[in-house]
């Protein structure tokens, strides 16, 4: 097994946490720190596909989506973090509105 | 010796990297797991310098472990502030049958995505040797910057309007992050007063290394942002008259002059943005310097919140 | 081996020993002041050392000189960030430990 | 020379992860935030020390960028979590 495989494997098991913890936490503010671990997954699965064994010349593309990637993901966290504050605002609660419902 | 003292540091590394993300989405206080993922994108930083991608640590350490961090501490003092009762995480609100069905679904997805890495083929080449090729008309020797400003330039091109576009549903909402009340005190204004300009000059030094070596707008621009943060935290707010189009033509500056090149491009050469070898090193360069700016100015403006002027609606 | 790698290989392990003991530190001292002063000492001596050893190792002077340069800014901000996160934790009624 | 340079990165990342344990244990913020910036010095040191032994002079510069930015990140801390907060918060 070569270095970048092992690392990916490591990526397959973030995504796996990022997405339990996305689906099983309430708070936003969690939800949001698990879309970015899931989104370091992904990009430890693409760092693999740059160079799978060390024989290979290294791939600069996923090197390049992989920056893209974050940048893209730090623009997304950053408006989700202001979309969390508008609606603890408005309802005073960190939550998304449909659960509470629910439980009342 | 070396190759086995090598493969203690990968897995101690993968080891943190996951221990720190598992706790960091499990812990009860809000607090501790915004420390613990900025610790998880540290540690990331380390893992893509073991990956041999340097170009990409480099992203991290100055957005992953740096801007993000700055971001969300921001956001819990807000919440803290808007709310305390926000702060609190109360627990799940899924339990009994459901959370187990949940877990053993989650288990079966981390299964099936480990048997998809585990049998990525080996003999995969990518388009290394391709880039290696053309890197001689790209108009610069660093391949990932190639990648990203020349031959996938569109890439680029989107994903600054999507900045852009952040920024602007973020304005929109009129939410203020609360500037500190008490004066900086001394210490804090001495810091800034050096840091300011050395983060300047590294900003523009990691933009002009990346034509040849690892660098380039990206990592300029968020460098650039943490100048920008730095001074808001010392108490330096934007002057009023550069807040109205000053600011704003600093936020397109970037994207403007990537779209009118796109646009030059497709009239001129047919193809979007197809840079002819002999001016892409100076149409780069120019891109990347307009694009460093509008990111530095559009990322501070997302830490601010509303554009400036504008209270809380 | 000459006699510069000597002194690398000496001040590049008393470097770690230090961020050990900074470590170290951080895990057993009492309060938040106590741990600052730990911090510290991995923070300025540590990195102080492993640069000093590396620096060593180093054939340019331009690099000599950039790691100097990441080691004095390490020196500036572990200085100012303990004194700012003292100032802190004394606002928020933290008092220091007495035995 | 290059095993013990290894050998410090071994040892360093070991220490990452012993401090870790004082970001989760706590108990107050600035506890929490001080473990950080240790853990970012250690960073820095295995990045300048991987430079040296793997030949890569931009691990310098990665190292310069996350030294400047983890100061960053404590200035905000310290300014923006720090004056608000009467009570210290722990959930030991």
């Amino acid at each position: 097994m070569s270095v970048a495989l092992f690392y990916a494997l490591a990526g397959a098991g973030l995504f796996s946490i990022g997405l339990h913890a996305l689906l099983v936490h309430r708070h936003l503010l969690r939800k949001i720190l698990a879309v970015n671990v899931m989104g370091s997954g992904v990009f430890l699965v693409l760092a693999a596909m740059a160079a799978p064994n060390a024989i290979a010349l290294s791939d600069p593309v996923p090197h390049a989506m992989i920056i893209t990637g974050i940048v893209v993901a730090v623009a997304a966290t950053a408006l989700a973090l202001v979309l969390m504050l508008k609606l603890t605002a408005e309802t005073g609660q960190a939550v998304l509105p449909g659960r509470e419902e629910e439980n009342s | 010796m070396e190759t086995l003292i090598s493969w203690a540091i990968d897995v101690a590394l993968a080891l943190l990297v996951v221990s720190l993300a598992w706790r960091a989405l499990a812990s009860t206080d809000l607090f501790k797991a915004i420390v613990l993922f900025i610790a998880f994108g540290l540690v990331l930083t380390l893992v893509w310098v073991r990956l041999n991608a340097t170009d990409v640590a480099l992203a991290e350490a100055a957005i992953g472990a740096g801007v993000t961090g700055a971001l969300l501490l921001a956001a819990y003092a807000k919440l803290r502030a808007t709310s305390p009762d926000a702060i609190v995480d109360r627990a799940g609100g899924i339990s009994g049958i459901g959370a187990i069905s949940l877990l053993i679904l989650i288990l079966l997805v981390a299964a099936a995505l480990g048997y998809a890495v585990w049998t990525l083929p080996s003999d995969y080449t990518g388009l290394g040797k391709e880039v290696a090729a053309n890197l001689d008309q790209s108009g610069v020797s660093n391949p990932v910057t190639a990648v990203l400003l020349n031959f996938r330039g569109y890439d680029t091109l989107l994903e600054i309007m999507v900045l852009l576009l952040a920024l602007l549903g973020a304005w929109s909402l009129g939410i203020t992050i609360p500037r500190p009340e008490a004066a900086p005190g001394l210490v804090l204004d001495t810091l800034s007063r050096l840091l300011v300009p050395l983060l300047i000059l590294v900003a523009a030094y990691l933009l002009w290394v990346g034509a040849h070596a690892p660098g380039g707008a990206f990592q300029a621009g968020a460098v650039l942002a943490a100048a920008g943060v730095l001074m808001l935290l010392s108490g330096r707010e934007l002057p009023a008259a550069l807040a109205t189009w000053p600011l704003r033509l600093a936020l397109v500056l970037g994207p403007a002059t990537f779209l009118m090149l796109a646009v030059i491009t497709l009239i001129l050469e047919g193809r979007v943005l197809k840079l002819s070898p002999e001016w892409a090193g100076r149409l780069i360069l120019i891109i990347e310097t307009t694009a460093t700016i509008s990111i530095g100015v559009t990322l501070t403006a997302l830490f601010m919140g509303a554009p400036p002027g504008e209270e809380d609606r | 081996m000459t006699t510069s790698d000597y002194l690398s290989v000496a001040l590049l392990t008393t470097g770690g020993l230090f961020f050990l003991a900074g470590t170290f530190g951080l895990l057993r001292f009492p309060d938040v002041f106590t741990r600052l002063h730990a911090l510290t000492k991995a923070d300025n001596v540590g990195l102080g050392l492993t640069v000093a050893g590396l620096a060593l190792q180093v054939d340019s002077w331009a690099v000599a000189g950039k790691l100097l340069l990441i080691w004095l800014l390490a020196l500036l901000a572990g200085a100012t960030v303990s004194y700012l996160i003292a100032q802190g934790a004394l606002r928020l009624g933290i008092r220091p430990w007495k035995r | 020379m290059q095993t013990l340079l290894f050998t410090l990165v071994l040892f360093l990342i070991l220490n990452l992860g012993v401090g870790m344990w004082r970001v989760l244990r706590g108990p107050t913020t600035a506890d929490r935030m001080l473990a950080a910036q240790l853990l970012g010095t250690t960073a820095v040191a295995i990045l300048l020390l991987l430079a040296e032994a793997t030949g890569s002079a931009a691990l310098r510069d990665v190292a310069l960028v996350l030294a400047l930015l983890a100061t960053v990140t404590a200035v905000a801390f310290v300014r923006r979590t720090l004056p608000y907060s009467e009570n210290a918060n722990d959930d030991e």
